[in-house]
């Protein structure tokens, strides 16, 4: 292993407590990550030193914040190999940056009767704010459907596009189902069509490097709280020149170039999609957060990752009656499974009570509970501080449950 | 009974449990042994359903007693529900309404019976109550 | 005085520090409150902790943030006496705040032509939000004059009020001027019309006691990186009958009940309004700032910085040339001044190179400064951490910049 | 004189202030006594409005060489117009273009260019620059 592993476990202080008396064993990462001292560190810094409101204050604390907060928007850009600074714009969440595309983008480009595709594995957050759409502005909506093994079936994705098609919506990485979706190839096929894409990289950037400029994709977003960094920022890359094209989303203070009552001009990228005061403190823990990720290494990340979650899976699959949801071929992080006869309910209850975390549910992404015809599943989602370890004391652990079912 | 006495025997009964395991097994127990749940009245207007699991809940007054039956698809929530039934089928409408339901806290199971556990059990306590009123009403 | 002024400077480090050697006099509190400690500790202990996402969750952690946040919105309900808690929705700030409400209220009851109401005072967020749906629903929008003191005209409003006058939207305190604005008697005359009211409570929360109840306002918004807390923090409270009735405003989870792709059915209130993971680090950081507040007690610090602020105007009156912007009867806490042929850049340059943060320009209110023929201000706006002998600092500053220039 | 021997000279004169007060006396000086700035050039097309302050700027070609005037309503952002037009007026375009501008950072001014600053003064240098590559497109 390249990384300091023993380093890396005193940098989260809450991965060392005990549940019920119990070690906790933090395997929920999919629904958030933990956060590093370094992150904690930066955000409480800014409170403690240079606190101030940001842009346009001409005294020395608002400069350096400014600069501070302007400074992770240039780190972000070159984490994801945006081609401008300008192309990053903050927001609170994944959540945010699609609901500022589907109003911005669908305002700007589309006619009634226009096409937008998703698939039936998304989050309920790339699902809804289309749907809204839909409602308000009567686009239509089709879906890519999904095939037993939870991987997407390109062809009837090819058979969705029509010259109407206006927008892809999807997920990088599958939050249920851990499907690593071949995303490069969906997006040169939907460009060809004359498509824009939007990728919910949400489950992505915390796993695996992503280069916009290579993939070319239109439209990035993602989470800063699950990339290690604090909770109510949120990133949105857009490609220039759409985003200049694109009519503003919120207003406010930030967003504006000169307001009257008669005539209000609109600011320049990225401060035109930044209305109100932004979470600078936030943003600069999330700067902290990718600094903290590049000093790792994401190559040693992914293929750290990559060693537990295969693992993990041989070894659940060593449980009677234990069956995974999602086989695709290619996965990452995220392991769904169900016990026969156990709901997921109780299984996620019993394991908390021997200290293990997990998600169960339908974890926000129901139609493809639907489409398998389960109530959901139980979700363990690893990151790089977990160990076989844990992954160990986690499978006896569902046996356990198994027994006390039986 | 009164229904402060089932309460308290409950009371009793988990006061013996020194893990969770042991708590757990015996909700699981009697999650198990519910049963006197009609297959007809699993009907949509008897479903609780919470993002987590389900619960149905059917209330009939018969001899202006309440009776209570219920299921889950959970199991430990169908143990919970077990002892919901327990202590409230079989009363009054007005013994329902004036009681205060306390054991789930002495037995350390407050957790499952915050609204924002969404489980179904809140409702389900809600739904009680409101079954009560209306058949109180209707007397 | 009825608190403890040396406790209270020990809870906000950041001020007891230099800038260009000197002594740091922070009188930009009006763009930002500083955050004590008690509120950076409340956040980190978040991380350092209990940190988990949210709702839905069955193990330790999840429920334990899980009722910390949902604690928050209680102490928030209870702060503004809201009826219910399920009336506090909490959002990333105050300008996302009349933005759901925008969106939300406008295209649930307004249509073409329908007309709302704001002043000529407001900040640029209580403004552009509203001409973005005057273009993308054609109601209209009609302004209330300010006088030459910077009060409300409001025989004017009065007549500006028509059967088709569905909203008022106007700011508690104005953030340019520091008026206080009559809310409790333009909430009368608009509820005699059957026009509803938004009132921007960005500039009042953190000075005076505010009572939604009492107030009868239908919509109170404001953001807690104003009121001590975390950037990225903001609550706006609605009136639940209206609440239930709007048209959800962004899409995700949490806002959800059920989700396929034929129906969506949407979460009760107050998630209906709460798509995506919320900034609940943050939000229980505001509830430690209210706390906080409260501890301190509000009429104390009304009663503190009212004092603070008349010291000050009576002091900077004594510089010849000197001219206050913003003479209301009623105000708080805000000082706008100009002083004969200095620049108000110049002003905040200089004064910032002796160690004392004010804000300049236009503060995001340039259609008041055009009103007033002026092309800003210098603002010096105060906090109960302030005191009078910062503000002797301040006033001697202001002289010696003006010898400097003439 | 060569560009950068104008910017050395600077250099040396800011050298002799220990601090801010007397610069910032010295640039409110060179605000003050910037003239030229013929009112007939006060064009909207000729204005850098930034969110604080304003400022004007003119470009002519004379002899081969550019003329640059400028003003602003702010004293302390005027003083730095007048080091800028100093520094790059009465130059041929292509020695404008090849120019480094370095004498801000050395003079410790660094702050007053900064893009988040909206002074207008880091407009004015792009204006500048776009001016001296126009006119040598034009050659
Ligand atoms: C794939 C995916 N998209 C979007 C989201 C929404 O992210 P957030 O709730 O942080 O806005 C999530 C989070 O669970 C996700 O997993
Ligand atoms: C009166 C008023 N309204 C709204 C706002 C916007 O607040 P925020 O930028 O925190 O969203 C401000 C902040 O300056 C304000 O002073």
């Amino acid at each position: 292993m390249a990384f300091d592993f023993e380093k890396i476990k005193n940098d989260f202080p809450i991965l060392d407590q005990k549940i019920y008396n119990k070690q906790l064993i933090y395997f929920d990462n999919a629904a958030t990550s933990q956060t590093p001292l370094q992150v904690i560190e930066a955000e409480a810094n800014v409170y403690k030193t240079y606190n101030s409101n940001i842009h346009r204050g001409v005294h020395c604390l608002s400069n350096k914040c400014t600069e501070a907060f302007e400074d992770v928007r240039k780190r972000t850009a070159k984490f994801l190999n945006a081609r401008n600074n300008f192309e990053i714009i903050f927001t609170k969440g994944a959540t945010e940056s699609i609901n500022l595309v589907a109003f911005s983008f669908v305002n700007t480009f589309l006619n009634k009767g226009d096409e937008i595709i998703i698939s039936e594995m998304e989050h309920h957050s790339n699902i809804v704010p289309w749907q809204l759409m839909k409602q308000y502005k009567g686009i239509a909506l089709k879906i890519i459907p999904v095939n037993e093994q939870g991987e997407l079936n390109i062809e009837a994705f090819q058979n969705l596009l029509s010259p109407k098609t206006k927008l892809l919506a999807i997920t990088h990485i599958s939050n249920a189902l851990g499907t690593i979706n071949p995303i490069k190839k969906l997006i040169d096929i939907a460009h060809n069509n004359g498509t824009k894409v939007l990728i919910d990289g949400a489950q992505a950037v915390q796993h695996i490097k992503v280069d916009v400029q290579e993939l070319d994709c239109d439209f990035y977003v993602f989470s800063g709280h699950k990339l290690y960094g604090p909770t109510g920022t949120g990133v949105l890359f857009g490609k220039e020149d759409l985003l200049n094209s694109m009519i503003p989303y919120q207003g406010g203070g930030e967003m504006i170039q000169t307001v009257s009552f008669e005539k209000t001009t609109f600011n320049e990228l990225p401060y035109k999609f930044e209305a109100g005061t932004p979470n600078y403190a936030g943003i600069i823990g999330l700067g902290a957060a990718i600094d903290y990720i590049n000093e790792i290494g994401l190559d040693n990340i992914t293929a750290y990752e990559n060693e537990l979650h295969k693992y993990a899976e041989s070894q659940l699959l060593t449980i009677p009656g234990l069956r995974i949801i999602g086989t695709a071929k290619h996965k990452t992080s995220v392991t769904s499974f169900l016990v026969d006869n156990i709901h997921p309910y109780d299984m996620g209850m019993m394991l908390d009570k021997i200290g293990i975390a997990v998600r169960t549910g339908h974890h926000c992404a129901q139609p493809i509970m639907d489409k398998f015809k389960i109530p959901g599943t139980v979700r363990a989602s690893f990151a790089f501080y977990n160990s076989k370890d844990e992954i160990d004391s986690f499978v006896s652990g569902v046996r356990k449950v198994k027994q006390m079912f039986a | 009974m009164e229904i402060n006495d089932i309460q308290e025997d409950i009371i009793e009964e988990f006061s013996g449990f020194d893990d969770w395991m042991d708590k757990y097994s015996y909700l699981i127990e009697l999650g198990n042994d519910l049963d006197g749940f009609d297959e007809k009245n699993r009907l949509d207007q008897n479903l609780i359903e919470g993002c987590q699991s389900k619960v149905w809940l059917n209330a009939e007054l018969t001899n202006g007693k309440v009776i209570f039956t219920a299921d889950s698809d959970a199991i430990i929530v169908k143990g919970i529900v077990a002892l919901l039934v327990r202590v409230w089928s079989n009363h009054t409408p007005q013994e329902i309404l004036d009681n205060d339901l306390y054991f789930i806290d002495r037995i350390g199971l407050k957790d499952h019976l915050t609204p924002t556990r969404s489980n179904g059990l809140v409702s389900m306590v809600k739904q009680m109550k409101l079954y009560a009123l209306a058949f109180s009403a209707k007397n």
